[in-house]
Order: structure tokens, then C-alpha cells, then sequence
């Protein structure tokens, strides 16, 4: 596994900043509380269940229920954020998610925990690799993926401001700072993080610094890729895609996620339907994960700084090919 | 008048608190039974009231039938049943303001069996939340009313319902919210009893008891019939009030066609501080209408021609 | 709407030949056994239900229980046929789904009925056009979309004969005969139903004969369409995809379902990464619908002969321009 | 020895049949109390048999712990609570072939509680499905040893579990199996008190009583803890044997630690005909090592090196 830039850097385990900016938020706004299943401590949410105990909810071991009572909650004018293990949250309250959130537009902040492949050796049944192509079908409903602790600070602000449902996929593998303190995530606008012509990667979540990396031995290479941090993935910045498709002619997709149909399947769907170039998805390519920890895991699937590294020489290869 | 309630024996009429209701009637008198305390109550509805209910039920059921023959798609049995507890609510019981629907303070209504939206839109039309010319629209290409109810579109709906078992798991969530914002509104939330074979309804019971829910009622219209037959048939939900009782609920039985009783008991709801109430209404599946009555292929019949005449004519001469 | 061919032709409502078929393979299979959530009428399996009634389960309305109830039963030795409205047998039940069928591999048939836009003015709620997306990211899941009644029960009869689970994504709404007699489903085969060389469409589902009639039409204005019956999309047939885009350098993705993640979006991912060509995705974009019954539907987003007609005529002007 | 079984009033001793099981030592004698009858039996189990079950339940909990703290992820709390069940099960009441994992005619058992793999494979180990050096690859990378159970990768694993709230379903469609098929095997789920939150397991308590699926046995291991704290704090449960009683079950209650009780109740049940059976096992969280017990923490606590020495030391040292 790649170790150059984590071990010259500190890294954060994102759900810090995350309850450190609910609590502060709640502080700030009455209309703020959280509701969670039975995840108090894998949510980190244990000082703000006693800064507020009134405004916590521990639904118990019931994701409809949760989302359920969330929407409710939102309907009532309070700002729950509904947070729990990203696997059971979407996969258990699929239909409310869609219906309670989406339909109803019930203003509820989904708070996805230990997303991807967070929960590595805990097997299948707790990857959440599928819950991107999921929520991205649900009209109404923004889908968000931060990548370091700034980013999650402020997509955790700006959901708070606003109205409308939320599903910020969050992540436990702890990951260096990426963004300035003056940083803000704005919906829609994908921040190039480091310019390059040959090729464009883009990445989200705790690959985004992975995929720095890769570009980093890449340009050692004279390989020239420009890295874009896709954390919107709905609203998704089209011109942010076809800009890289016109500019650089060759796309690399990076997620902690299925290939079929989250940030990869997304970006295919533009670049094909406006200024058709080749895409290369990496991710989880359809198929439950052997037994591992995430870095294995990672590692197993090709996600690492190498990986991304030749995945992405391949493909200027490819594009450079008759 | 004097009406029936049953409630658990462990509860004492003195636990009784009694929310400030529109039409403050009862006045308690508790006699004990083996099993029962049943309390007496004398209500105060004036003969006059609950013609006015009657009649508006009446007409409710009519405009049903004639959106749902309109539309050629509908629940027609179901949308009877549950008459009378929306008029008893829209008309006698819910603190709302028609004329300014997102009134922060008013009472919660959840239609959870929202497959039954024909009564709903005609009793809100009735309640002075729309003209009662939209119902002719009900289903009509990019009509507001849509076959369940879409609360962005339809003033007076609280909550998009359509599947079953979302509306218990939204009603505790608003009554959380409530107590979150020591607001004094009531949430009321209306289920199917084949509805109640979703565990998200059961996976609510226990949140809303553990959290003693006392501003939230679920009301049960137990018309004993479901989708494809008798819920006795496909899956038992006797016995109804031992289920909420084990879950923590205070539990009452009403005669779900009773103004007077539905007035009482609702109007007096929750029924206990400390507890979520739940109000397991009997009713009859296409109550007022003597061939749609009880019969299972009502639930989503539409009626001919012939039928809805009928249907029309015996509800215009319905004496009750 | 187009009338053309469906007043020339009788037309089909797919769920008599689904329910006849179940009974025909029950009576010579002991194994094989249905599971409904209190929707035998609209599943139309009374019939099957009188002649097995020991083979027959109705769980009520509990679709999570329905999914994991039909496990047990496949892990028991049965063959179940899990049927109930596409909205709920995948929404209400996506983890089960996934643990229980994808990741366990139990052998059951999900029969997800009325999908796409069939319930039309019951509303969003009751539209599956999201099952598609989320469905084909799950491992080790066959997805299957029948175009027609010959499909329909071939489809059937391979499910039963493959041992695995098994999507089959069926509708309601009267189509006409498009297969003789003898057609076979057969896994990641999607047969060409029509040639041509300006332009492919991919089509499925209730929409394939729409697509045929909109290539009908193309012809008169010497456009020539190739029409593909993408009727397996888990496995995708990636070969005919990338005929497609060499042969026809354009394709139009026509499905009763969303723009996002469904088939559009597995064609896409497929032309990115191997032969970018453009490709325009029909289906419901990214909205809950408005009230109105199917029909209605279908033409208010352009799903109708005509609306594929100018799609599939705007692609050919945008591709033969520079 | 004399074991009591406490069962609803209205059933009498007459009414129950008795299964053919491997160690059939029940002799029933009736007694009357208030509100139950109280099943006194006479066990056969030799003193020999419990010994042996009891040094079989503490290797799984040495191993369980070593294989946890191996792993450094786990819940060796709910591995504790559920180990006598899990020998109980395996080495005294299913009828089963670690020879042969897929022999058609055993007894299913599902681990609905699937983060207690540890246990359950330390128990499958003993119970000879596989060798007991597997266990030293709990959670290495590529083992067959996820941290859930995976039945496609695992001897004697029926089902893969994680996620609470599937193993009822799943064994309720087993059952249902059986029964299609007319075969003989019965099966068992064991679930934890918090899992049952989860409403999925409600539809399917339903469906089992609706379908008097009385080839069905659910354990629910009463431990009063789940992930984050004591489950009365959370969402109570409680009263449990009233919830599955009014949902249609047949209910006892046992000590989930006592194996003369769990193999007297798990040996003899189904305990009902035309009734699923429900059997409320009493035990305590981390059951076995003093500072382990009744302590939420040990829920998903990895012990350092010194815990495990003290732990080991004490399941070593333990006389019962
Ligand atoms: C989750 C879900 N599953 C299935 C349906 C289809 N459905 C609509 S109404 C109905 C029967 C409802 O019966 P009940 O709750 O008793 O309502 P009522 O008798 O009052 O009409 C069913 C199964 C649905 N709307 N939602
Ligand atoms: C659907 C789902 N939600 C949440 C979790 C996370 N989780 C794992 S164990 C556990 C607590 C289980 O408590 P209990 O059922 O009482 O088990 P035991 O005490 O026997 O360990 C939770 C919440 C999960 N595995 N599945
Ligand atoms: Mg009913
Ligand atoms: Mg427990």
C-alpha cells in the first residue's frame, strides 16, 4: 500500500469533525437533533447525546423506523440528521429514503457512517458499496461523498442550510487534509484539485488523496493528470465532465464503491451522452469481497496510489494507441 | 348520551388526563368490570352536531364513489370504512385552521392507509380545505389529486403515504417533533389492520411507547378485510389490542360508525399521560352501502354504471 | 400516442402467460412454490393458488419477510416464485435482496410485477422505474426485463432451470406478440430485432414494440435503426453493445424506467470504457412523475413511436454533423 | 433433577407432544400456579452428559476470545451469552451430520445474531464441521472466516447473516419447506433482544403463527444489552413473552445458562402443536468472565493481551 504522502502527513478519522460540527451546529440551532440506531458509539455521537439529550433520538435497531421518524421529525420543522451505518440506512429504508425524503421532500440529512468498504472483515453484508447507484436514482435527494474533515464540515453546513434531503456518505478510514480552512463545499462544483492535460481522474471520498498520489507518480512518469474531487455526486458537475472530456480526452473514475452505476456510471452517462471519450471505472467490480480489512481490501481491488497509478497509464496508453 | 370505553384494568380513572378538546363533552364516571374498567362518560354532543357529522360522512361517501367511478381506479371499501373517523376528525376533533393549512400549532393528521385518498380529499374539501369542484379532477392527468396523497400538492395532506406502514414510523417522528419544540399539537394517524402486518409499524410501537408518547394516537380501522380477502384468511392480527398492549400502548375499542363514541374517545385523546394511545376502531369495509358491505372485492372494485346509482340512492335515503 | 401497430395487432397482457406458465411448471415441479404479499389478484395467481394451495404463501402485506421467508424456502430445496408490485418487492425489501439472494445465493425467482410506470395515477409512489438501477448493482442477480408474452414465459422456465436468483422485472400493460413461438431467452443474448446501420436502439420491456414502430417510421425517412431487445440486462449482453457502437456509431437507450442507472446507464458504462460513441438515454429523467395514467406518462416523457422517432432522427443529425 | 418450564394457563400439560430427540429424558408433571402451569420434568441428562457440555462451552468461550482478540474486531459479550445455547444446540438437541453439512434431512439452525460468528464457529469446530486450526484464520484476509457467517464458504453455516432482522424470515421459509416437503427436520433461529427491534422480525412472527408453523423454534437470547447500552435504556422489550403470546407463539422461558434447562425445553420442542415455539433464554451479557458480565461495553470490546490472560485464566479456573 502506498505510504508516501499518509505517513509524511496527519490523517483524521472524519467522523470527529462530524460530531464535532453536529453538536456545535445544535448548539447554534434548536431546530438540529440526531437520530441513530442503536450507533451511538460508531457514530460518535456520545457528547452530543449528552449536550442534548433531548434533542436524541436512539430509535433502537429499526433503519425504518429511523428514517420514518426523521421525516416526521422534518415535517414537524426540526433538522434531524438521521445517521447510522450507510449499509443498513439505505439498503433497510430504501422505500422510505425514496418515499419520506425523496417524494415527500421531507428536509432529513442522512448521515451514511462507515461507507464502502469501511467495515472491511465484517464482510458483504456490511459494505455499503451500492449505496451511491441507489440514492443517485432518487429524484430530489442530494448525494454527497466529503473527502477529508473540511469538506465534511462544510457539506455538514451547507446540508444544514439547505431544505431539501441530504445523504452525505461518510467514511472511518482516517485520511489526510486535503482543503484549506476557508474551503467550502458547494453542490455541483467539483474543485480541481491539481491540473494536468492527459488525463482526468475523478474521485471522491478517502480515494481522493489516493488518487493524488497516483497523479503525483504520474507526473514522474510525464503523465500529466488532472484530479477533480467529485463529492457532489447529485446535483454532479456536468461541465466539470465535459470539460475533462474535451480537454483531456481520456477519463479515470475512483470510488469506494460498485463500478455499476454510482460516480463511474454517472460520469459514463454524461461523457457519452455530450462528447463520447473513454472512461476506465475502478471501484468494486461486481462481486462481494472476499474476507479483509479495508486497506486489504483496497489494496485487493486495485484501489491504492499504484493501482490508480497504472490503471491510468493504461488508459493515456490506450487514447495515445491508433 | 352515554358511551362505553374500555381500558386496561392497571390504569385508574384518576390517571386520566384530559386534553382541552373543541367539543369538551365527556365527564368521567368509572365503574369496574372483572376485566375492565369501563369507563362511562356522558357526552355533551348535541343531537344537533352529530347530524351535522352524519350527513357530511354521507356525503363524503358519495363524493368517493363518484371519484372513484370517475377515475375508474380506486378503494372504494376502504374509503367507507374510514368515513366516519375522518369526518369525526376533519369536523369534530383536529385543532386545524383550513384556511391557512401550515398553521404551525395545528393537530397532525397521517393518513397511512393512503390508498384510501378519495375520502380523504373529500373530506378536506368538506373541511374547507379546497373547493369541492377539484374532486372532479381526482386522478385526471396532472390533476393535484393524485391516486395517494402528495402533500406538496394538496393543501391540508401532512404526509405522502401509498405504501403501507410508513405513516405510524412518520406520525412518531411528528410527535417527537412536538415534544422537541414543547408544542401542544396531537398527532393522529390512521392505519389499515392488514396495514399492521408491515413491521415498520411495530418497529414505531416500540419507539413511540419507549419515548411515552402521550401526544400521538394511532387509530386502527379494523374493517377485518385487506387486499385479497379476510385478514383472519391471510394473516391474522386478532388479538389487535393485546398486540399494542404488549408493545406498550394504552389501548381503547370504538364502535368506528359511532359519532358519539368517536367524539368522545377521540376528542379525549390520548387517552393516558406517559403512553402513546392506540384507539382500535371496528368498522365495516363499505360501510353504507349494503352490497359493498363486508365484501372482500370492494376493497378495490370500481362500480359500474349501475352500481354507483344504486350506491348513490341508498346513501340518499340512509336514515341513521 | 401511436396507434399503428397496436391496432393492427391483439395485444397482451404479459401477467396471463406469467401466471399460466407458473402454473404449467408447478404442476410438473414439486419444488416450485409462490410467495405473494396479499397480491394474488394482481399477480393473477388464484388459479395457482386453488390447484397448489399447499405450494402457495401469502405472507400478507410484509415484504422483507416476503424476501427472506422465500430464502428459507429456496435454502429448504423450493423453488420460490416471490411476487408482488416492483415498487415494494424491491424497495421495501433491497437488503434482503441483497444479503439474502445476491450475497446468499439462495435460489429464488423475484417476479416483480406492474413495474416501471404500470400503477400510473396511483402515483410515484407506486412506480418502479428505480428498480433497474438498483437492482443491477448487486452481485451473483440476474435482472430480466420480458418484452413480450413468448419472452415472458421463456424467461420463466430458464429462471426456473438456473439455479441462482433471479430479478424477472414484468409489466401490465397490453403488448403485442413479438416473438414466434419457439424464441428462447437466453441470458446476455440480446437478439437483434430489426437492422440497420444509422443508428442502434436498445430497447426493453413494454417499450421494445414502441421502438419497432419508431424504427418503422425512421425507415420511411431513410433512417435506418437497428432495434436491439435488451431484455437480460444482469448479464448485459456486452458484445452487442460494442457491435452497436462500431457498426452504428450511435445509440438510443429506451427504457420504462430512469435515465439514471438503469439500462441507459449499463450501455453507457460499457461504450465509455471500450468504444465511446454517443449515446442518448430515454426513460423518466430524474423526476417523480406528475398524476396521470400510464399511457398518459409514457407520452408526457416522450416514450411513445413518435417521441423515439425524433430522438433517434436527433441523433442521427448530431452525429452526422461535425 | 427437576426442571421447571413456565407455560400460558391455557394450555395443559395434555396438549403438548413431545418430539423424538436425542436425549429424550423428559418425564412431564403437571403443577397449577396462579397464572401459569409450571411443567415440572425430570431430566435424564446424566451428570456425564452436562459435564461434557460444560468443558465443550468453555473451550468455545476461550477460543471465541482468543479468535476476537486474533481478529482485534468482535462482540464477545453476545459470544458469551449465546455459547451454552449454541452447545446446547449443537452437541445435544440438532439432529445433524458434520460429515456430511448438507445432508437433506438435518435440523437447520440460523444465527440471527450474526455478529457472534465467533462463537458459532468455535461451536461448529467443536461439533466437528470443520478442524479446529480454522478457527486461528477468524478475519484473516481471504479466510473462509468472514467476521459474519457465509454459508457458501463455511461447513455447517445455513445462512449469511450480519444484518439483524433476517434470520426469522429465513427460518420461517424453512420451515415452510419443511413442511411443503413433508420432511421431518425442525428448524432453529436464535436471535438477540435488541435484534428484535427490527419490525422484519414481526412480519415474520406473524406469518410462522398464521401458517402454525410448529416445526419452528425461535431462542431469543435475553442478555438486556445491546450495541450501546442496557436494551431497557434503549428500546425495552420487555414484557417479551407477552409480545410473541400475543403475536400468536407459544412461549417458555429458561436459563440460557443452565444446560439441564436448555436441553430439556430445546430437546422438546417444539413445544405445541399447530404453534411456532418461542423460547425466552434468560442469560447474561458476557457470561463466564467477572469483569465481562453485564457490561455494555464488552458488546464489540476487543480485550488487550492482559484481559485475555485474566479471562482465559478465570474460564480455565471456572468450577460449575
Ligand atoms: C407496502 C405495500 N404493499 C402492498 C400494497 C398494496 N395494497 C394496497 S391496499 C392493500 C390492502 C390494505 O388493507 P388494509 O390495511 O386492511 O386497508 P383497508 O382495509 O382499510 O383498505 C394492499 C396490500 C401497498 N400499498 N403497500
Ligand atoms: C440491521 C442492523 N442494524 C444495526 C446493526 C449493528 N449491530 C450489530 S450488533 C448490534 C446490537 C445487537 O444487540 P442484540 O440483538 O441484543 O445482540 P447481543 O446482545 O446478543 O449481542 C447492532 C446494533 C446490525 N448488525 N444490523
Ligand atoms: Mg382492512
Ligand atoms: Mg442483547
Amino acid at each position: 500500500m502506498s505510504e508516501s504522502m499518509s505517513s509524511a502527513t496527519e490523517t483524521f478519522d472524519c467522523r470527529d469533525i462530524f460530531a464535532a460540527t453536529l453538536e456545535e451546529m445544535a448548539a447554534e440551532d434548536q431546530r438540529i437533533c440526531a437520530v441513530v440506531n442503536d450507533s451511538v458509539g460508531s457514530t460518535k455521537l456520545g457528547g452530543f447525546r449528552r449536550r442534548f439529550p433531548e434533542r436524541f433520538v436512539n430509535v433502537g435497531i429499526a433503519e425504518q423506523n429511523m428514517v420514518g421518524a426523521s421525516a416526521g421529525l422534518a415535517s414537524g420543522g426540526m433538522i434531524p440528521f438521521c445517521c447510522g451505518a450507510s449499509c443498513f440506512l439505505t439498503a433497510r429504508a430504501m422505500e422510505q429514503v425514496k418515499v419520506d425524503l425523496g417524494y415527500a421532500q421531507n428536509n432529513v440529512k442522512l448521515c451514511g457512517m462507515s461507507s464502502g468498504l469501511a467495515y472491511g472483515e465484517l464482510g458483504p453484508t456490511h459494505h455499503s458499496i451500492e449505496d451511491l447507484a441507489w440514492t443517485r436514482v432518487i429524484p430530489n435527494l442530494s448525494v454527497v461523498v466529503p473527502a477529508d474533515p473540511v469538506e465534511t464540515r462544510s457539506a455538514l453546513q451547507w446540508a444544514r442550510d439547505n431544505d431539501g434531503p441530504v445523504f452525505l456518505r461518510l467514511s472511518r478510514m482516517p485520511v489526510p487534509r486535503l482543503f484549506p480552512d476557508d474551503h467550502r463545499f458547494i453542490p455541483g462544483q467539483a474543485p480541481v484539485l491539481r491540473d494536468g492535460g492527459d488525463l482526468t481522474i475523478f474521485a471522491n471520498g478517502v480515494l481522493v488523496f489516493r488518487a493524488l498520489e497516483a497523479a503525483v507518480r504520474l507526473g514522474r512518469r510525464g503523465i500529466l493528470a488532472r484530479v477533480i474531487n467529485m463529492s457532489s455526486i447529485t446535483p454532479l458537475d456536468r461541465e466539470a465532465v465535459l470539460r475533462a472530456a474535451r480537454e483531456t480526452g481520456a477519463i479515470l473514475t475512483v470510488e469506494e464503491a460498485s463500478i455499476y452505476g454510482g460516480l463511474g456510471g454517472a460520469v459514463c452517462e454524461i461523457v457519452a451522452e455530450e462528447h463520447p471519450v473513454r472512461v476506465r471505472r475502478m471501484g468494486v467490480p461486481g462481486v462481494f469481497a472476499p474476507t479483509g480489512s479495508e486497506a486489504f481490501l483496497l489494496e485487493h481491488f486495485g484501489l491504492t496510489a499504484e493501482g490508480i497509478e497504472s490503471a491510468a497509464a493504461d488508459l493515456v496508453r490506450q487514447r495515445r494507441a491508433p | 348520551m352515554l358511551i362505553c370505553i374500555f381500558m386496561q384494568k392497571q390504569f385508574v380513572e384518576s390517571d386520566l388526563r384530559w386534553f382541552p378538546c373543541k367539543n369538551n363533552f365527556h365527564r368521567p364516571l368509572a365503574v369496574q368490570s372483572r376485566n375492565w374498567v369501563v369507563t362511562m362518560r356522558e357526552t355533551t354532543a348535541t343531537e344537533d352536531l352529530l347530524r351535522r357529522l352524519t350527513l357530511a360522512a354521507r356525503r363524503v361517501r358519495m363524493r368517493a364513489l363518484q371519484m372513484v367511478h370517475h377515475a375508474r381506479i380506486g378503494h372504494p371499501g376502504g374509503d367507507f370504512s374510514a368515513a366516519d373517523i375522518l369526518v369525526a376528525l376533519y369536523l369534530g376533533v383536529l385543532r386545524l385552521r383550513p384556511s391557512d393549512p401550515s398553521w404551525p400549532d395545528r393537530d397532525r393528521f397521517v393518513l397511512s392507509k393512503g390508498h384510501c385518498s378519495a375520502a380523504l380529499y373529500a373530506t378536506l374539501a368538506e373541511a374547507g380545505f379546497f373547493e369541492e369542484k377539484v374532486l372532479g379532477t381526482f386522478m385526471d392527468p396532472l390533476s393535484i389529486l393524485n391516486g395517494h396523497p402528495d402533500r406538496k400538492k394538496v393543501p391540508g395532506v401532512e404526509a405522502n403515504t401509498g405504501p403501507l406502514g410508513h405513516g405510524l414510523p412518520l406520525a412518531t417522528g411528528m410527535a417527537l417533533a412536538a415534544r422537541m419544540k414543547k408544542a401542544a399539537w396531537r398527532t393522529f394517524v390512521l392505519t389499515g389492520d392488514g396495514e399492521l402486518q408491515e413491521g415498520s409499524n411495530w418497529e414505531a410501537g416500540l419507539c413511540a411507547a419507549q419515548y411515552g408518547l402521550d401526544n400521538l394516537v394511532l387509530i386502527v380501522d379494523r374493517n377485518g378485510i385487506q387486499q385479497g380477502d379476510f385478514v383472519e384468511k391471510i394473516i391474522r392480527m386478532d388479538p389487535m389490542a393485546d398486540k399494542w398492549r404488549s408493545f406498550g400502548w394504552q389501548v381503547a375499542e370504538v364502535n368506528g360508525h359511532d359519532f358519539g363514541e368517536l367524539l368522545c374517545v377521540l376528542g379525549s385523546s390520548p387517552l393516558l399521560p406517559g403512553k402513546p394511545t392506540c384507539i382500535v376502531a371496528n368498522t365495516v369495509k363499505g360501510r353504507g352501502v349494503s352490497f359493498m358491505e363486508n365484501n372482500p372485492k370492494w376493497h378495490h372494485h370500481v362500480p359500474t354504471d349501475k352500481e354507483l346509482a344504486l350506491a348513490l340512492a341508498e346513501l340518499e335515503g340512509a336514515e341513521r
